[in-house]
């Protein structure tokens, strides 16, 4: 019931602010980042504090709502939790407060709509962190398609709308194929329990020996391996990262990638254990070169965000090997490895933001020494960008380093292959920060202001907090039995 | 809160000072801070040794927090001090904290003062950390962590654009080693189940599988696993085939590459080896290796150094060679040995660096040999200095250097995995080692003056003093280096110190270096002349070759750089997107088609549906 | 039989003519004498219909078709003159080129469903027995009598329509 | 013959013949009564009001017939030519709906002109009937005549404005292809009939001695010729290159008349053919609907890409919906036709709101300056930056857009989930790969028009009061245009409201 | 009993019906064009009688009835859009009629 506040709060709250940006009532002047900001925050802390004294334990899957909704089709309003969901929400949330400080300056007109979107996008990627009957999962999954590509459209950057194209066509037709699977599914569980269903908890008792269930094994995955994304659909993504306003990238880096990881976990391998098996080894592939590839490409930009674009294609391909060696460690180390990399991608766009509103070029052969006049900036920098290459004592680190043990118990060689991701990630983050913040200063520019500051900080803490104590994460995911 | 856990725990504490109200710092301040913070700690070490010599226990060890755990086995924020690990704090704590005075002088009129001097702290908080940890994912977070601080310091004046190359250059490099050795330990992992090192040195011992190999002509675990971690020493302390970043990280300042690049850093791969010491007894084969990759780099370090120009790059060849001695030791299966050299070698080279320092300092940064010489008479005291410290490294009996490296040369003969022909090298490197340090001298020291400029005398009477004071401490280490004797039995199984060798081998060792002096004595007769006004560095082009570095960062480029910058560029479009892009244009293509059947005449419009009734009633009839 | 044969006689005779006739009504230049073939054609089919049976029908034919709705075609053609097919002389429709195309296709199409038709087994032959007007009236006023009022209507919006297109537009909208 | 003439003695005078009738005798009877009504006075206001109370008063009826118990079983036969069930009558409610709307519409049009439009009304009217006659019709012969009524009348309204640029063009157009197609359809039924000898749909078709297998080759060309003939007025490809053009000559309501009463219609007539006939058993028929419908989803998408006139726009995007839709005709079996029916109607009512918020709108954005509707072609530069002036409408075809391309919150995405239901049951892939592929191509052109409301007005120039703005328009059309919005918004979230409806 | 196969009857129909769709594609000529219709539906009556004399139902009839009235209305239609074109466009070459393209 408060996940379905929170849901439709956000998503009020939103619309609120979208009214009443920049009118006065009784003498105050409303704005709608202050709205957005405030209530966010609020929803933030209601759903943590309900969620620690909900007397439910989440280890398994707990359905918190449900009411029935199409009953033509049987289809249920129903939502459920369990600890993967609650880290991500929790993680979006953050994140959340996160994108409207980085967008407090950068958006100036149409902030009122501006922040509408952004809250509809929380919205839906919380109810699709949460939603288990799986018509309810693929509406939320659009839903919260349609204001981030609002978002990218209207406030992105020059080649906005290819880019909003690009990215709301690749994820419609791939969802499209999950869609017709979720539906083969259905009429599976009426052959086999004589009742139409969508209930994730009602597919997880069918048995599917079909052949056809490599098939539908294949649309849910190709759906969410374009959202994670994986070599070789991830061709949306540079694009859209690169034309988002900074808010926007923050949220597809941070969350939006996600949510194919989350899909990739829930779905594809807990609803078909058997089909993903005999798939893995393909999968693997996939994630090695998309770690490679997606480090190589990082190399070869010049474009500071499109470079934080593809090496998030990398990181993510650390998500996939993970996932499909099927293997405890392995499995932590992708959830891990989720959070940090949100924390870490979120940090080094909102770093991109940060320089582009200095200088208003994402090009990095109009930055360098930066250092000179922005400390500051630069010691963030440095930090984030030592993230991104997996320093120890910072949370990627952890992720990476369990994710590849634990695969290295399945795939040796592919994990050697991966390991030279490692190298790439090195190669790319150093160009990164020097051609930043080394070499002899262009231009100066003004060091971070407080707010920025604010930003930097508490995801630089965030990052080492989970780098020093993952625990706090990992106590949650112990004895995962995939 | 226990003093183990302590020891890193001050310099990190005037990091984070330094870093966060670094602008706002006086001189004074934070020099007396980052120092103050490193005696504290190389205090702390000395109590602890103490305690470790005091009574029996021969391991100290605390617990902090569990980091994470792999599968059952914990990952634990945890130190652990043994002998081996004591000598190194005492190396790290006691030679940083030394340097450390030594670069609050001589970096005192750098605008970013207090940036180098944080970073030297969390340098010494990692290198800290590496040692002391009792499980190799913490030693792991040091190692990296000792690279990103080499990285920052070796680019610390980002303003040049060598510098900032040289500093990626070294970064990346060592870190090709660290991927190496983070396979490494996932394998160890997967064979052994535990990632402490004592356990795995135990383990390794014992349990079967590990070390035989699982079918005829297919190595062991084992095997793989000591050359993976020997892959992650070799890139730390520049051996072959990853040397080649170390020369160009002096580009640093002199104080970063006698703590890092000479003392402590580049001596990692030495430690590894030597902590990991039960898997490398597990592997003969990648003990030899070992050896011989030490004893290779230490022939090509001695080769290249007698043809550098820049005392530095003189002293960072050495440095190379000098740990290629090391690695000779561990090979040989001589623990001890390497470690004792090891530990002298940081003293008289960290001496070395400083002093050419000072040198530095006193001709304007003016590091070019051939623009020296006649020093002798107008710094005396810092090549009084200079001079011991090259009397250790030649190994001049009596001297620290002369006992470490006997030991190990005295090993070599009669090991299992070493060998006659190992001798021989070490005794060449020897050879090459006095040649190439009198060249030094003479060129540097002796000779007429070929500088310009009149000399900096040091302004500041008391500033001077304590840089001075520092290094005739250091002097005096290095000269005394040898007297300190510890047991490693403790850590090393008992190498087998059986001297069947003949007994001629002592004196063909101590004599080499003598023979070197002389040699060079003859050979570089107008070196030390009072009468040449200028020399030119002979360009033949052998010798240029050897001053390249042997012409291994020309094969890298073509083998490696160029390569992957050409596939960079050649893809910077993304191949995969362009598919894509090619089915859009594709459809393209159809929509003008069919736009252009779109043409409004009323009878064509009919024709269409002649048309296509015929295909459909075709697709009736067939 | 001779009887029997000569009504076949008649009919393939009817159907030669009727096609003939429609041939140049589709490819004359006159336009009367194009009108005049197609009554020709529209009598032929007449008798056609005759033979078949359908009496009432060919009537109709002849009434209707020829009588009435071929009338109103010349009706169009007097009031404006057209006498001869001036697009026949538009420049880029000199000779045959223009017909090829079409008559291909056709051709094929008219191939294709002669095929069909007789690849398709069918026995089916036609009776003699005549339907008389009596027959359609009872089916016409019985089942069929909405479709009589639908037809109506038909009528009604054709005349609707033609009204809009031919009104004059001087005299706005009165009558 | 021997069925009809029992059914004349019996069935035809019988009272509840009209009653369950009555919409449709309704209708025509009001049709007289406006001709008389010309004949008595001629005022536009007058016979606009007439014709919308007529159209009401059908509406109002057939509601209640369909929430009485009159029409439950499988539906009245009414001679052998019409027979009236749920299906024909909900479908016919849509109809009249649009037809409303048309007409409401129809006054700003019109008012620009000098004349008095009585035949507008009619025509309207006798379309209206056509297209009653369409649905309710269970006999070829019926259903011919209704396909006629509707031709011919819309042939007087798409070129309907006789002195405007288009009008003698797009009435021929028209009238030339659709005789041409309507004798193709002809000569099928004429094929049809001489190989089963009977006309009427619900007449199963293999009882007949004659032919042993039930629809061999000859027959299948008959139904062939047929299914062209309805293909055409579906503008279904390749049957589909009329309607580009006439939708863009034709006066905007006229263009949604199209769009929504005629193609309900037929598409309604094709269902009830196909399903009364259980033609899907005949592997020909299916491998026909398949090609034509992928053929459709392909080339309407395809060719909407890049276009520039909104009208066309509409066009060939409706050319791709109808493709999507003739995935209901492949049903799997007789009792899955409930099924697909419901399908088809929520598809199409999702459909006709969407395309009546869009036109609305485009009307509004025809209309100059000084409000004086000049019928202009609109190009989509038109509705550069509509959102910052004109919040609700820009919402209002944003919203119709996305049901258009299938995204959560219309209608039309649920109507898509009821296609892919459909499909899937019936397991036709090629069919499910061209709706996912098509829709794919189609949100290239969906969300550029999107994206061109959302636009700065900074970069506006040549915009003749660009998409209306909102002081333009009177009340009345704004709470018009927020119910459709609120009413898609409600119907796209809660299907059930509906569904519940079409079940009962 | 006359053996004149069904299947001549409808060969005659379709080829009647093919000149006339001949007619439709080749004329430029509007008014041939509209005799072309008429000769389509001509021979689509031609059809429903031979079907009909087959069955031995008046149903053939009752649609050429039919038929026949829609050829009256579309000729009505068509000729009065002729009357429109003339007047409008002094011509009756169909090509004038292609403004609407893409």
């Amino acid at each position: 019931m408060m996940l379905t506040f929170v849901i439709f709060g956000l998503l009020l709250s939103g619309s609120l602010a979208w009214f009443t940006d920049n009118k006065t009532f009784l003498g105050m002047t409303f704005h709608a980042k202050w709205f957005a900001l405030v209530s966010v925050i609020g929803f933030a802390l209601i759903f943590t504090f309900s969620v620690c004294l909900s007397p439910l334990s989440f280890q398994t899957l707990q359905i918190v709502t449900q009411v029935s909704w199409i009953t033509s089709l049987n289809i249920n309003y129903s939502l459920a939790l369990d600890h993967l969901s609650i880290t991500l929400i929790i993680l979006t949330l953050f994140l959340a407060i996160i994108c409207i400080l980085v967008s407090w300056d950068e958006i100036q007109e149409k902030s009122g709509f501006y922040y509408f979107n952004l809250l509809a996008t929380f919205a839906g990627i919380i109810g699709v962190f949460s939603a288990v009957d799986m018509f309810l999962f693929f509406f939320f999954w659009e839903v919260m398609l349609l204001p981030m590509t609002a978002i990218i459209a209207i406030w992105g950057h020059e080649k906005r709308y290819f880019a909003a194209i690009k990215f709301f066509i690749f994820t419609q037709v791939s969802s499209l194929l999950m869609l017709v699977a979720i539906i083969t599914m259905a009429y599976i569980h009426q052959q086999q329990a004589g009742a139409l269903s969508f209930s994730y908890h009602h597919w997880l008792s069918l048995e599917l020996n079909h052949d056809i269930t490599a098939y539908i094994m294949l649309g849910f995955f190709i759906a969410f391996a374009v959202k994670l994304p994986s070599v070789p659909l991830h061709s949306w993504l540079p694009d859209a990262h690169t034309q988002a306003p900074t808010a926007g990238s923050v949220l597809l880096a941070g969350v939006l990638l996600k949510t194919g990881a989350y899909g990739l976990i829930r779905f594809v391998i807990q609803l078909f254990p058997q089909a993903s098996d005999n798939f893995a080894p393909f999968a693997a592939i996939l994630g090695v070169v998309s770690i490679l590839y997606g480090a190589k490409m990082a190399f070869a930009q010049t474009d500071f965000k499109r470079l934080v674009a593809y090496s998030s294609i990398s990181h993510m391909g650390f998500v996939m090997l993970a996932l499909f060696s099927f293997n405890e460690i392995a499995y932590q180390g992708a959830i891990v490895t989720i959070v940090a990399h949100g924390l870490s991608s979120a940090a080094l766009f909102s770093l991109a933001g940060i320089i582009y509103q200095r200088i208003h070029s994402r090009n990095l052969s109009d930055m360098g020494g930066f250092w000179q006049s922005a400390p500051r900036m630069g010691g963030f920098g440095l930090a984030f960008a030592a993230a991104a290459f997996g320093l120890p004592g910072l949370a990627n680190f952890v992720g990476e380093f369990l994710s590849l043990v634990g695969a290295f118990q399945v795939f040796p060689v592919m994990v050697i292959l991966a390991a030279l991701g490692l190298i790439g990630s090195a190669i790319y983050g150093m160009v990164l920060f020097q051609k930043t913040f080394q070499g002899n200063s262009i231009k100066p520019v003004q060091d971070l202001s407080s707010r920025e500051l604010l930003v930097s900080s508490s995801l630089l803490m965030m990052l080492v907090i989970l780098g020093l104590f993952p625990n706090l994460i990992l106590q949650f995911f112990r004895g995962v039995i995939l | 809160m226990d003093l183990l856990a302590s020891l890193p725990v001050y310099p990190l504490i005037s990091f984070l000072v330094l870093i966060c109200f670094g602008k706002r710092l006086s001189w004074k301040l934070a020099s007396g801070l980052s120092v103050g913070s490193m005696g504290l700690s190389a205090f702390c070490s000395l109590l602890l040794v103490a305690q470790l010599s005091k009574n029996e226990v021969n391991v100290i060890s605390s617990h902090l927090w569990q980091w994470f755990s792999v599968g059952n086995a914990q990952v634990n924020v945890s130190f652990y001090l043994d002998a081996l690990s004591a000598v190194m704090i005492l190396v790290v704590s006691g030679v940083g904290f030394l340097i450390h005075l030594f670069a609050a002088i001589y970096m005192k009129n750098d605008e970013n003062f207090t940036r180098f001097m944080a970073y030297m702290n969390l340098f010494i908080v990692a290198m800290l950390v590496l040692v002391l940890a009792d499980n190799l994912v913490l030693l792991y977070l040091g190692w990296e962590g000792v690279g990103l601080c080499s990285f920052l310091l070796i680019g610390f004046w980002y303003q040049e654009k060598n510098n900032v190359l040289a500093a990626r250059k070294a970064f990346i490099v060592t870190r090709i080693g660290d991927t190496a050795m983070a396979i490494g330990l996932f394998l160890l992992f997967k064979s052994l189940s535990s990632l402490n090192i004592v356990e795995i040195n135990q383990l390794a011992q014992t349990s079967g599988e590990f070390s035989l190999s699982l079918a005829k002509n297919e190595a062991s675990d084992a095997y793989w696993a000591a050359l993976l971690l020997l892959g992650g020493a070799v890139g730390k302390s520049a051996q072959l085939p990853l040397q080649t970043w170390l020369p160009d990280a002096m580009a640093g300042p002199t104080p970063v590459s006698a703590l890092i690049h000479a003392a402590t850093m580049v001596t990692a791969g030495v430690y590894l080896i030597a902590r990991m010491n039960g898997v490398f007894i597990m592997a003969p084969e990648v003990m030899t290796y070992v050896a011989w990759l030490g004893a290779i780099t230490l022939l090509l370090a001695g080769i290249a150094a007698l043809a550098q120009t820049d005392i530095k790059r003189v002293l960072a060849y050495s440095t190379m060679s000098q740990i290629g001695y090391m690695m000779l030791a561990l090979g040989a299966g001589a623990w001890s040995a390497g470690i004792f050299h090891l530990m002298t070698h940081a003293f008289f080279k960290a001496l070395l660096f400083l002093t050419a320092g000072a040198v530095i300092l006193a001709l304007h940064h003016q590091q070019n040999l051939f623009k020296m010489g006649g020093l002798l008479r107008k710094l005396p005291f810092e090549s009084a200095l200079f001079l011991i410290g090259l009397s250790c490294l030649v190994a001049l009996p009596g001297t620290s250097g002369f006992f470490s490296k006997e030991e190990i040369i005295a090993n070599l003969w009669s090991s299992p995995t070493a060998g006659a022909s190992l001798w021989w090298c070490a005794i060449l490197g020897a050879l090459l080692t006095s040649i190439y340090s009198c060249r030094l001298f003479f060129l540097a020291f002796l000779g007429k003056q070929r500088f310009p400029k009149e000399l900096v005398i040091s302004e500041h009477l008391e500033t001077s003093n304590l840089l001075r004071g520092s290094l005739a401490i250091l002097a005096l280490l290095s000269l005394s280096g040898g007297m300190f004797s510890f047991d490693l039995s403790t850590v090393f199984p008992a190498s087998n110190e059986s001297y069947l060798s003949p007994g001629w081998l002592h004196a063909v060792a101590i004599i080499t270096p003598f023979i070197g002096i002389a040699f060079s004595w003859f050979y570089f007769k107008n070196y030390r002349s009072n009468n040449i006004t200028l020399l030119e560095e002979s360009q033949s082009s052998w010798i240029v070759f050897c001053r390249n570095g042997l012409g291994f960062d020309v094969i890298y480029q073509l083998i490696f750089v160029k390569p992957y910058c050409a596939i960079a560029q050649l893809n910077r479009r993304d191949l995969f997107d362009q598919v894509i892009m090619l089915s859009a244009w594709y459809i393209g293509i159809w929509r003008d088609i069919l736009s252009a059947s779109q043409n409004g005449n009323i009878r064509w419009y009919a024709a269409t549906l002649g048309f296509s009734l015929l295909g459909l009633i075709l697709v009736v009839i067939l | 039989m001779s009887l029997l044969a000569s009504i076949e006689g008649l009919f393939y005779l009817a159907a030669i003519i009727a096609v003939i006739a429609s041939l140049k009504v589709v490819t004359g230049r006159n336009t009367i004498h194009a009108l005049l073939y197609l009554i020709i054609s529209l009598l032929a089919v007449a008798v056609c219909f005759y033979l078949m049976g359908a009496p009432f029908a060919a009537g109709l034919e002849v009434i209707v078709y020829a009588g009435a709705i071929l009338v109103l075609f010349v009706f169009a053609v007097m009031m404006f003159g057209l006498g001869v097919d001036e697009t026949m002389h538009a420049p880029q429709s000199k000779g045959l080129s223009h017909w090829i195309g079409p008559m291909l296709l056709a051709s094929l199409l008219l191939i294709e469903v002669v095929f069909v038709i007789d690849n398709s087994e069918l026995k089916l032959q036609l009776t003699n027995q005549v339907v008389d007007a009596k027959q359609v009236g009872i089916l016409l006023y019985g089942p069929y009598l909405l479709a009589v009022e639908i037809a109506s209507f038909l009528l009604l919006s054709g005349l609707v329509v033609g009204y809009h297109y031919a009104k004059p537009e001087q005299q706005g909208g009165r009558l | 013959m021997s069925i009809s003439l029992e059914t004349t003695t019996s069935v035809i005078f019988s009272a509840k013949v009209f009653i369950v009738l009555s919409p449709i005798l309704l209708l025509s009877f009001g049709l007289v009564l406006s001709l008389l009504l010309i004949a008595w006075r001629r005022s536009q206001k007058i016979i606009a009001l007439f014709t919308q109370l007529i159209l009401m008063t059908t509406l109002l009826l057939t509601l209640h017939l369909l929430l009485g118990d009159i029409l439950i079983g499988n539906g009245t036969q009414i001679t052998p030519l019409l027979k009236v069930d749920r299906f024909s009558y909900l479908s016919f409610v849509l109809i009249c709906f649009s037809a409303l709307a048309v007409v409401s519409l129809s006054g700003s049009v019109l008012k620009s002109e000098i004349e008095v439009h009585d035949e507008y009304y009619l025509l309207i009217l006798l379309v209206v009937l056509g297209a009653g006659i369409l649905v309710v019709s269970d006999h070829f012969a019926s259903l011919f005549l209704g396909f006629e009524l509707l031709s011919i009348s819309l042939v007087g309204l798409v070129g309907y404005f006789r002195d405007h640029k288009y009008a003698v063009e797009t009435g021929f157009k028209y009238l030339i292809l659709s005789a041409s197609a309507s004798s193709f359809m002809l000569l099928g039924i004429a094929f049809i009939y001489s190989q089963t000898g009977n006309l009427s749909f619900s007449v199963s078709s293999n009882v007949m001695p004659w032919s042993p297998q039930p629809l061999q080759i000859f027959n299948s060309l008959g139904i062939l010729l047929f299914f062209s003939g309805i293909a055409f007025k579906l503008s279904l490809a390749p049957f589909h290159f009329w309607s580009p053009d006439v939708y863009q000559g034709a006066p905007t309501p006229i263009t949604l008349l199209m769009a929504t009463v005629s193609k309900v219609a037929m598409f309604t007539a094709l269902i009830k053919c196909c399903f009364s006939q259980s033609y899907f058993s005949n592997e020909n028929f299916i491998e026909i609907i398949t090609a034509v419908a992928l053929l459709s989803m392909l080339v309407g998408n395809v060719l909407a890409l890049k276009q520039q006139n909104i009208k066309r726009l509409m066009a060939y995007s409706s050319i791709a919906h109808f493709g999507y839709l003739l995935i209901v005709l492949t049903v799997s079996s007789l009792h899955k036709i409930e099924f697909a029916w419901q399908g088809a109607l929520f598809y199409l009512s999702g459909y006709l709101l969407a395309n009546i918020a869009i036109f609305t709108v485009l009307l509004i954005s025809e209309k100059d300056k000084d409000n004086r509707c000049v019928n202009r072609d609109i190009d989509i530069i038109d509705w550069h930056g509509m959102f910052w002036k004109n919040r609700l409408s820009a919402l209002l075809v944003t919203f119709s857009i996305l049901a258009l391309a299938g995204i959560p919150l219309t209608m039309g995405f649920v109507g898509k989930f009821y296609l892919l239901n459909q499909a899937v049951l019936f397991k036709s892939w090629w069919l499910i790969s061209g709706l996912v592929i098509g829709s794919g191509i189609g949100l290239a052109y969906y969300l550029p028009l999107i994206f061109t409301l959302f636009k700065d007005e900074a970069t506006l120039e040549n915009q003749v009061a660009g998409g209306g703005s909102a002081h333009l328009l009177t009340t009345g059309k704004q709470l018009f245009m927020f119910s459709l919005l609120i009413s898609g918004l409600i119907f796209g979230i809660f299907p059930d409201l509906v569904s519940q409806f079409f079940y009962q | 009993m006359t053996d004149i196969p069904l299947a001549h009857v409808l060969i005659l129909s379709s080829l009647l019906f093919t000149i006339g769709f001949v007619g439709v594609l080749v004329r430029k000529n509007t008014l041939f064009m509209l005799m072309s219709l008429e000769v389509m539906l001509n021979a689509v009556g031609v059809a429903f009688i031979g079907a009909g004399s087959v069955w031995q139902e008046a149903d053939g009839q009752i649609m050429f009835i039919l038929i026949l009235t829609l050829a009256a209305a579309e000729v009505a239609v068509g000729l009065a859009l002729l009357i429109r074109m003339q007047r409008r466009f002094r011509t009756l070459d169909i090509d004038v009629l292609s403004k609407m393209k893409g």
